[in-house]
C-alpha cells in the first residue's frame, strides 16, 4: 500500500474527476509501475513529472486504455470503472495526446481531427461540419492552415498542434498531454498555456506531462512526481518551484555550472549560400569553430530540420556548398557527410533514430560497423564491448545491450541514438531538438556530453525550440525565420527578448 | 484524382492504337465482349482493393472463384439442390473463407500473405475433392440463371450492354460510397495507414480488417459465379488460376498501394480495363498468343513507370512554382 | 517398336542398384499406376476403363493425375517408385526428352506408354493413335463442313505438347491438302502467320495456357477480328464447348463451323443440336482398359498380352450427327462400367 | 532459433508419421529424390528470403526460372552454343534481371509487387517467344553437365548425396555467413526494419535493396539451370510456373516476416524442407493427387498457428514467472 500524500488542490471535498490506486504494470523485462496512486479533480492542472522511463506514459496510457493494468483500482468521479479498451475511456471522457506523433498521414488535418469522432449523418460522414468544426479547432490551438491539408506536408511541430487540437475538441472532462511541447517552439507554446487555461476555466481535468519544469512552475496547480515506477512524492501550488521538483525526481540536487565561451580559430564546418527545398528562395550561410556549440533557434516550420537535414546530406540542396575542414562535401549523400566526419541527430526519434525492433546494442554500433569491421566482416568481440561501453557512457537505462529498442523509454531511446553517432567520433555533431521528451536528469547528461565533445575539439551545432536551453549552451545563436538566419547573437547579446524578436521576423539587432 | 491521369492515359492510347490498327475492335461485338470481361475481372478487384487498403493481401481469391464455381455447379447438377438454396450455400461458404482469414490474421496475428496462400492451396483443393476432379457445367439447363452472365440489354445499333456490367456498377457504387463517404470507410483509410494510430483513437481495427477480408472473399464469390455460368464448363482444378494476381494487378495500377491507405475504385476499374483491353488487342490484331504476356508485362511497366515520371514531373512544378514565389517574397 | 520385345528380355523385377522397394510379389493383388499428362475431362474417361479393368482383371490400379505439368509427373513417378509397384503405364507430357524417367521406371518395373509414345525408352510398348492421323481426319471433317473453303481457326492449350503440335499439323496438312509426310518427317508451321492454299485459309493458332475463359475470350476475338471466319477447330477436349459457347453468344450457332476433339458433353450435345460439325474421339476409355489389362500381364511375367510390334492401336472415332447417339449411349455405358 | 522450434518440430512430426506408415518413405531412393528437391527449391528460396528481408518481394522467380531454363536449353540444342558461354548468358541474364528490378524499385520507386508482377509476365512471355512455344530439352547429350543436376555422391549403404545439396550447403553457408557475419549483412536488416532510419544512418541503403534483388533472381537462375538439367525437358510456358509463391512460402515458414528485417537461412532451409516432404508424404502414402494442395494447405496453415501458439505460450510462461518473481521480490 502507498502512503497517499494529501493535497490541497481545488475542489478536494467533491468525489476526485479521476483517480487511480496502486496500479501496477509489467513488461516484459521492466517491472513499469509499482502501486502508483493518482488523482485528478475537475479544472485541475495536475503536472505528473520524472526521469525517463519513471513510468509517466505507461500510467498515462494506462489511463486512457491503450494499456490495461495488471492491478489496482480505477475511479471516475468515485465510480469504479473497468477501461479496457480506448473506447471505454473516450466513452469516460478521458483523451490523450500521445507522447509519440500518432496521425494518419494519408488524411488531411480535418479528418485525423476527427478520427474516430467523426461527425456522420446515419453511417455517412457529415465533411461540411466536420471541416467547420475543425476549422474552428485549428483556430483555438492557433494552427493556420485549411483542414482540407494533407497532414503529411505539416512539420513534426505543426502535427503535434494538431494532436493537441484533436485533444481539445474532443470534449473530454480528462485530457491528458504526454509532452505536448517537446516539439513546439517558444511560439507555440504560451499558445498551448492558454489553451490549457480556457481548458482549466471550463472545469476540465488536465495531466500534463513535461520535462521543461519551466513550463510546470507556470502551469501546474499540483504536481506528483513518480520515480522507478513508484509514487516518490507531491507538490501543491505554494511549493512548486524548480529544486524541489528536481529533488523529488532524481533524489539529488543537479549542480548547474556556467562555462566559458570558447571556440576560436579556423571553421571546421563552413555552410555558404545553401538553398534547401522547402525554402529554395532563402539563402543560409554560417561556419562553426572546432569546440563552439552554435545553436538555431526559430519558430516552428523556421527551416532548422530543412537545414541540418541538407548539411548532412539527407535532402537534395537546391543550391550553395558545404565544406568540413576546407574540403567540399557532396551534397546529398550522408554517406559522404559521414566520411567527412558529419553526424546528425534527427528530430524523430522513432522514424529517423531508433531501430525499434532492434537490440539496443546493435542500435548502438549500426553506424560505426564499417569503420571497425575486418575485411568486411564484423568483429564480434568488439562490437559487443564498444556496445557495453556506450551503453555505460551515456547511462541507458536498462543498459542491457540485448533489450528491445522499443521497450526503452523515449529518453533512453534518445540516447541510444547519441550513442550511435559518438560511436563514429565526428568532428562535427548536427543534433535536432536533442533533448526532446528527455528528463532533467538525462539532460544534464547530454548537456555534460556536449561540452566534453565541445572540448575535445568537435564543432557541434543544434537546433532547440526551448530557449532555456539555447540560452544555456550556445556559443552563438542563429536565429531563423521563414527559411532565412534572420539574426547571429553573441554569447553576450543572447537573451529570450533578442531571440523571439528575431523569431517573429523582426530586423537584424546590428 | 490525378493519380489516375497516368493510367487513365494509356487506357486511351492502346484503345486510340487498337482501333485504329483493326476498325474491328470498336465493333459492337467485340465491346460487348470486352466490357463482360472487363466487369467480371473488376468485380474481383474490387474484392481485392478492399483487402490492399487495409495494407493486407489475398491470394486466394483465384481457388475461391474455383471452388466457388465447381461447387455451384455440382450442387445444381450432381446434388440437384434448388438456384436459391445453392446460390445461399456458395456465397454463405465464401464468405466464411473471408471471415476466417480475418480472424487469423486479426486474432491470430498471422500475416495475410501466410494465410492466404493457405488458402490458395487448400480451396482449390477442396473444389478438387468435392467434384473428384470432374469438370462440371450446366449443359443447356439453368439458362435463365446464366442470363446473368451471358444476358445482354439491348440498345441502339445491335449494341447491347452485358449483364455483368449492371452487377459491377452496382457493386462498384456501393464501395465508392462505402469507402468515400462513409465512416468506416474512411477508418479503413486510416487503419491502412497507420493501424496504431487508428486503434489510439478508438477504431475498431480488427472488426473492419475483418469487414474487408469479407468482402473481398465476398466479391470473389460473386465472381466464382458468374465465371461459372460464363464459362458453363468448369474444370475444378483451374477455373481461376491467377486471377488473383490480375486482380491485385489491376487494383495496383489502378493507384491502390500495397502499403495501404491508398485506393479509389474509379481507378480499380479503369486498371481492370487496361488489363482485358490489352489481352483482347492482342488477339484482335492477331499477334501471337505466345507474345501477349511479354507484351502485357512490358505495358503494365511502361505504365506504372508513366506514371511515376508524371507525378515527378507534377512535384518538380509545384517546387519551382514555390521556388519562384520565394524569390520574390 | 522392337524396343518393347528386346526389353522384355530382361526379368522384370530388376536388381534396385540403390535401394528401390521391390515389386511386391505374386500373393496378394498387383498394385500398378495409371499416369496420365495432366487434369482433363479426357482422362476422366480413361479413369473409367481402368476401374473396369481393375474389376475384369482382379488388380488395384491408382490413377495419379500430375496438375502442374512434368516436375508433378517426374515427382508422382519418383513417389510409385520409391514405394514399390508393379507396373506403370505412363502418358509422357514431353515424350521427346522424358526418356530417361521412362527408363528409369523400367529399371524396376515394366512401363508402357500411352496416349502420347516415347519410341526411344525402354517402355515395352504404346496404347494410343497417332495424333497426326487424328489431326488429318479433323481436316476432314472441316473440309466436310466447309466444301466450298473458308477461313478456319485453331485452338488449343498449349502448343508445346507433341500431341498438340502433331494434331494442329494434320489438320493443316489435310485443310491445305498437303501430303502425308513420312514418318517422322513432320513440318512444323510456327504461329502467327496465316496459311492458305486453294480456297481454304488456316488464319492462325491460338494458345489459352488451360485458362478457360481465355480460351472463350480467344474464340470470341478470333471471331470479332475476322467478322468472315467460318470454322473454328478445338485441339483440346475442353476448347470446342468454348467456341461452342462464344458462337451461342454471337448468335453465329451454325453459321459457323465448329470442329472438335474428344466427347466433352457440350460437344456431343452440340453435334446432336447440330452446332458442332463433329469431333474425333480417342475413345480413352480403351486407354485405361488396355493399359491395366497389359499390366496385369506383364506383371505377372506374361510377355504374350504385349500386342505385336509394340503398338496397341485405339482407332479414333469421327462422331457426326448421324452416329453421335449411338456414340454417346455407348459412352455412359463404359463410364457406367467404370464407376 | 527459437522461432524455429514450431516448424521445425511439424518437419519431424511429419517425417516420423510418414516413415511409420510407410517404411518405403526412408528407404535410401526416396530419400535422395526429397533431398535432391529441396536442395533445387532450397535454393530459390534462399534467393526469395533475401528480398524478403529486406521489406520487398520477388513475384518473378517462376518467369526468371522459366526464361533461363528454355534459354540454355535454347542455346545449348537449337543455337548449338558451348556450355561455358551458354551458362554465362543466362547467369547474365539473370543477374541483369535482378539488377532492373533492383533500379526500378530504388531509383524510380516502384513498388516491388507491381515491378516483379511485371516481370512474372514479361519473362514468361520472352521465354515463350524465344522458343517460340517449342518445348525444349537435351535429350541424351550434355549428360557431364547435368551431373550438376542428376549427379550422387555414393555413400555407404546403396544411399548416395545428390550433387544439388552440395550446390545449396555451399550457396546457404556463404548466404549464411553474409547475413550474419558482414557489416552488408547486418545493414541489410536494418534497413529491413526501418529504412529511413538506415538511410539516416549513412547505410547504402537502394545499392543494398539492388544487391538483395540481383541475388534473388541470381539463386532464380541458379535455380532454373538445375530444374532444366534435372528434368531434361522444359517448357517455357509451364516451367516454374507458381514456383514463387513456394520460395516465398518456404521462407515465411522458415521465419522470415514480409514487413522485413527478420529471416534466417537455415529457417529458409527447413520451411523448403517442410514442403518437399508433405508433397513426398503424399505421393509415398498413395493419397488420391487431387487431395494434395487441400493437405499441403491445412498442414503448413496448422504448422504456422501452433508456431504463433508456441510463441505466445512462452510469453505468457515468461510474464508469469516474472511476476511470481516480483511478487517474492
Ligand atoms: N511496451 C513496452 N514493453 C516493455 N517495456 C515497456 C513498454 N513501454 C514502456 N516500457 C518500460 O516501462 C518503463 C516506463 O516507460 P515510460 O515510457 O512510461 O517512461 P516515461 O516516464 O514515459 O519516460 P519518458 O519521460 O522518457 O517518456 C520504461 O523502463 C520502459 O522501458
Ligand atoms: N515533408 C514535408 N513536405 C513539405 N513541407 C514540409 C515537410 N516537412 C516540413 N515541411 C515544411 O518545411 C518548413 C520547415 O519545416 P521544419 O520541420 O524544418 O521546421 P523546423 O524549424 O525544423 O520546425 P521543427 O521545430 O518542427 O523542427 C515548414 O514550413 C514545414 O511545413
Ligand atoms: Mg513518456
Ligand atoms: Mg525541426
Amino acid at each position: 500500500m502507498s502512503p497517499y500524500p494529501s493535497s490541497n488542490g481545488t475542489a478536494s471535498s467533491v468525489a476526485p474527476l479521476l483517480e487511480v490506486r496502486r496500479i501496477s504494470k509489467r513488461f516484459p523485462g521492466v517491472h513499469a509501475l509499482k502501486e502508483v496512486s493518482l488523482r485528478l479533480h475537475a479544472g485541475e492542472v495536475l503536472a505528473v513529472i520524472g526521469e525517463n522511463g519513471a513510468g509517466k506514459s505507461t500510467l498515462m496510457k494506462i489511463l486512457a486504455g491503450v494499456q490495461e493494468a495488471d492491478s489496482g483500482e480505477f475511479l471516475v468521479e468515485g465510480r469504479p470503472e473497468r477501461v479496457d479498451s480506448v473506447r471505454t475511456a473516450s466513452r469516460l471522457g478521458i483523451a490523450l495526446i500521445h507522447q509519440e506523433l500518432s496521425l494518419a498521414d494519408n488524411l488531411d488535418v480535418g479528418s485525423n481531427l476527427f478520427l474516430g469522432r467523426e461527425p456522420r449523418r446515419g453511417v455517412f460522414l457529415d465533411r461540411a461540419r466536420q471541416n467547420r468544426e475543425a476549422a474552428e479547432a485549428l483556430a483555438r490551438v492557433g494552427l493556420d492552415c485549411s483542414p482540407e491539408t494533407p497532414i503529411a506536408l505539416l512539420s513534426q511541430g505543426r502535427q503535434q498542434l494538431v494532436e493537441i487540437a484533436r485533444a481539445v475538441n474532443s470534449g473530454a472532462r480528462v485530457i491528458i498531454m504526454d509532452e505536448p511541447t517537446s516539439s513546439l517552439s517558444q511560439g507555440e507554446t504560451d499558445r498551448l498555456y492558454s489553451v490549457v487555461r480556457d481548458l482549466k476555466s471550463r472545469g476540465v481535468g488536465v495531466i500534463y506531462i513535461s520535462h521543461r519544469l519551466g513550463e510546470v512552475t507556470t502551469l501546474a496547480d499540483r504536481v506528483t512526481v513518480l520515480r522507478d515506477g513508484q509514487n516518490a512524492g507531491e507538490l501543491a501550488r505554494g511549493g512548486i518551484n524548480h529544486d524541489a521538483m528536481v529533488r523529488l525526481m532524481v533524489g539529488r540536487d543537479l549542480v548547474r555550472h556556467h562555462r566559458p565561451a570558447r571556440g576560436q580559430g579556423e571553421p571546421v564546418l563552413d555552410v555558404r549560400s545553401l538553398r534547401t527545398l522547402a525554402h529554395p528562395g532563402r539563402e543560409v550561410s554560417f561556419s562553426v569553430a572546432p569546440g563552439e556549440i552554435v545553436g538555431i533557434a526559430g519558430l516552428v516550420g523556421a527551416g532548422r530540420t530543412e537545414v541540418l537535414r541538407a548539411v548532412f546530406g539527407i535532402d537534395a540542396v537546391v543550391g550553395g556548398e558545404i565544406r568540413v575542414a576546407g574540403t567540399r562535401v557532396p551534397t546529398a549523400s550522408p554517406r559522404e557527410a559521414i566520411e567527412h566526419g558529419l553526424a546528425l541527430v534527427p528530430e524523430d526519434r522513432k522514424h529517423q533514430g531508433v531501430f525499434l525492433e532492434m537490440a539496443v546494442g546493435a542500435n548502438t554500433t549500426l553506424a560505426s560497423l564499417g569503420h571497425r569491421a575486418r575485411w568486411g566482416f564484423i568483429r564480434g568481440n568488439t562490437e559487443r564491448q564498444r556496445a557495453a561501453e556506450l551503453i555505460a557512457q551515456l547511462d541507458v537505462r536498462p543498459p542491457n545491450p540485448d533489450q528491445t529498442a522499443q521497450f526503452l523509454s523515449g529518453g533512453n531511446q534518445q540516447k541510444v541514438v547519441l550513442a550511435k553517432w559518438l560511436a563514429l567520433k565526428p568532428r562535427v555533431l548536427l543534433l535536432d531538438e536533442p533533448t526532446r521528451g528527455v528528463d532533467v536528469g538525462a539532460k544534464q547528461e547530454i548537456y555534460r556530453l556536449m561540452e566534453e565533445l565541445a572540448e575535445r575539439g568537435v564543432a557541434i551545432v543544434f537546433v532547440s525550440s526551448e530557449l532555456e536551453e539555447i540560452l544555456r549552451m550556445s556559443d552563438r545563436t542563429l536565429v531563423m525565420h521563414e527559411g532565412r538566419i534572420s539574426g547571429t547573437l553573441s554569447r553576450e547579446e543572447l537573451s529570450e527578448e533578442a531571440v523571439m524578436h528575431l523569431a517573429t521576423g523582426g530586423p537584424a539587432t546590428r | 484524382m490525378k493519380k489516375l491521369l497516368g493510367i487513365f492515359g494509356l487506357l486511351v492510347a492502346v484503345f486510340a492504337l487498337t482501333s485504329i490498327a483493326n476498325p474491328q475492335f470498336v465493333s459492337a461485338y467485340n465491346l460487348q465482349n470486352l466490357i463482360r470481361w472487363t466487369s467480371l475481372f473488376g468485380i474481383i478487384s474490387i474484392g481485392a482493393a478492399f483487402v490492399i487498403i487495409t495494407g493486407g493481401i489475398d491470394l486466394s481469391i483465384g481457388s475461391t472463384i474455383g471452388l466457388v464455381g465447381s461447387m455451384m455447379a455440382w450442387l445444381l447438377t450432381q446434388k440437384g439442390w434448388g438456384v436459391g438454396p445453392t446460390l445461399a450455400a456458395v456465397m454463405l461458404c465464401s464468405l466464411a473463407i473471408g471471415l476466417a482469414h480475418g480472424l487469423l490474421i486479426t486474432k491470430m496475428r498471422l500475416q495475410p500473405f501466410v494465410v492466404t496462400l493457405c488458402g490458395l492451396l487448400l480451396y482449390r483443393g477442396i473444389a478438387r475433392f468435392l467434384t473428384d476432379d470432374q469438370s462440371q457445367g450446366f449443359g443447356n439447363s439453368h439458362d435463365t440463371l446464366r442470363q446473368l452472365a451471358i444476358g445482354k440489354l439491348p440498345i441502339s445499333g445491335g449494341f447491347a450492354l452485358p449483364a455483368p456490367l449492371f452487377i459491377l456498377l452496382g457493386i462498384a457504387a456501393l464501395a465508392a460510397v462505402f469507402l468515400n463517404l462513409t465512416v468506416a470507410g474512411r477508418h479503413l483509410l486510416a487503419l491502412g495507414r497507420n493501424e496504431t494510430a487508428a486503434r489510439f483513437s478508438g477504431i475498431r481495427t480488427d472488426t473492419l480488417k475483418i469487414v474487408a477480408y469479407v468482402l473481398c472473399s465476398g466479391l470473389a464469390g460473386v465472381g466464382g459465379i458468374l465465371f461459372s455460368l460464363d464459362l458453363n464448363s468448369i474444370q475444378p482444378s483451374g477455373l481461376g488460376e491467377f486471377y488473383e494476381l490480375y486482380a491485385i494487378a489491376a487494383a495496383v495500377l489502378g493507384g491502390c498501394s500495397l502499403r495501404g491507405g491508398e485506393g479509389t475504385i474509379t481507378g480499380v476499374i479503369i486498371g481492370t480495363a487496361v488489363m482485358r483491353v490489352l489481352y483482347n488487342a492482342i488477339n484482335i490484331l492477331g499477334i501471337p498468343t505466345h507474345l501477349e504476356f511479354a507484351i502485357i508485362g512490358a505495358v503494365i511497366l511502361a505504365g506504372v513507370m508513366t506514371d511515376e515520371w508524371v507525378k515527378r514531373f507534377a512535384a518538380r512544378r509545384r517546387a519551382a512554382r514555390e521556388r519562384a514565389e520565394g524569390a520574390t517574397a | 517398336p522392337t524396343a518393347g520385345c528386346k526389353q522384355s528380355s530382361e526379368p522384370t523385377a530388376a536388381a534396385k542398384p540403390d535401394g528401390a522397394a521391390p515389386a511386391t510379389t505374386g500373393g496378394k493383388k498387383k498394385k500398378i499406376a495409371y499416369v496420365t499428362n495432366g487434369v482433363d475431362p479426357f482422362w476422366n474417361t480413361a479413369t473409367a476403363g481402368v476401374r473396369a479393368a481393375e474389376k475384369e482383371f482382379g488388380v488395384e490400379c491408382e490413377v495419379l493425375m500430375p496438375p502442374k505439368g512434368i516436375v508433378d509427373q517426374k515427382r508422382m513417378v519418383e513417389g510409385l517408385l520409391a514405394r514399390g509397384i508393379d507396373g506403370v503405364a505412363i502418358s509422357p507430357i514431353d515424350a521427346k526428352n522424358q526418356v530417361g524417367l521412362i527408363d528409369a521406371i523400367a529399371e524396376r518395373c515394366p512401363v508402357i506408354t500411352h496416349d502420347s509414345d516415347a519410341p526411344d525408352s525402354k517402355r515395352l510398348c504404346f496404347i494410343g493413335m497417332d495424333n497426326y492421323n487424328a489431326g488429318r481426319a479433323a481436316g476432314r471433317l472441316v473440309k466436310e463442313a466447309l466444301p466450298k473453303g473458308g477461313k478456319v481457326m485453331l485452338f488449343v492449350g498449349r502448343l508445346e505438347q507433341l500431341n498438340a503440335q502433331q494434331r494442329r499439323q494434320g489438320v493443316i496438312d489435310e485443310v491445305l491438302g498437303r501430303p502425308v509426310p513420312a514418318a517422322g518427317k513432320l513440318s512444323y508451321d510456327p504461329p502467327g502467320k496465316s496459311l492458305s492454299a486453294g480456297a481454304y485459309t488456316v488464319v492462325d493458332t491460338r494458345t489459352d495456357n488451360f485458362d478457360y475463359s481465355r480460351a472463350k475470350a480467344n474464340a470470341q476475338d478470333a471471331m470479332a477480328s475476322i467478322p468472315d471466319l467460318d470454322c473454328m477447330v478445338g485441339l483440346f477436349a475442353y476448347n470446342a464447348p468454348q467456341c461452342l459457347e462464344a458462337a451461342r453468344e454471337a448468335g453465329k450457332l451454325g453459321r459457323i463451323k465448329i470442329v472438335s476433339f474428344d466427347e466433352a458433353n457440350a460437344v456431343l450435345e452440340g453435334i446432336r443440336d447440330g452446332h458442332v460439325h463433329g469431333t474425333i474421339s480417342q475413345q480413352p476409355y480403351y486407354y485405361g482398359y488396355h493399359s491395366v489389362r497389359i499390366l496385369k500381364g506383364l506383371a505377372n511375367g506374361d510377355k504374350s498380352v504385349l500386342p505385336a510390334n509394340g503398338f496397341q492401336e485405339v482407332p479414333t472415332v469421327e462422331v457426326r450427327r448421324a452416329n453421335v447417339d449411338q456414340f454417346w449411349t455407348d459412352l455412359k455405358k463404359m463410364q457406367a462400367a467404370g464407376q
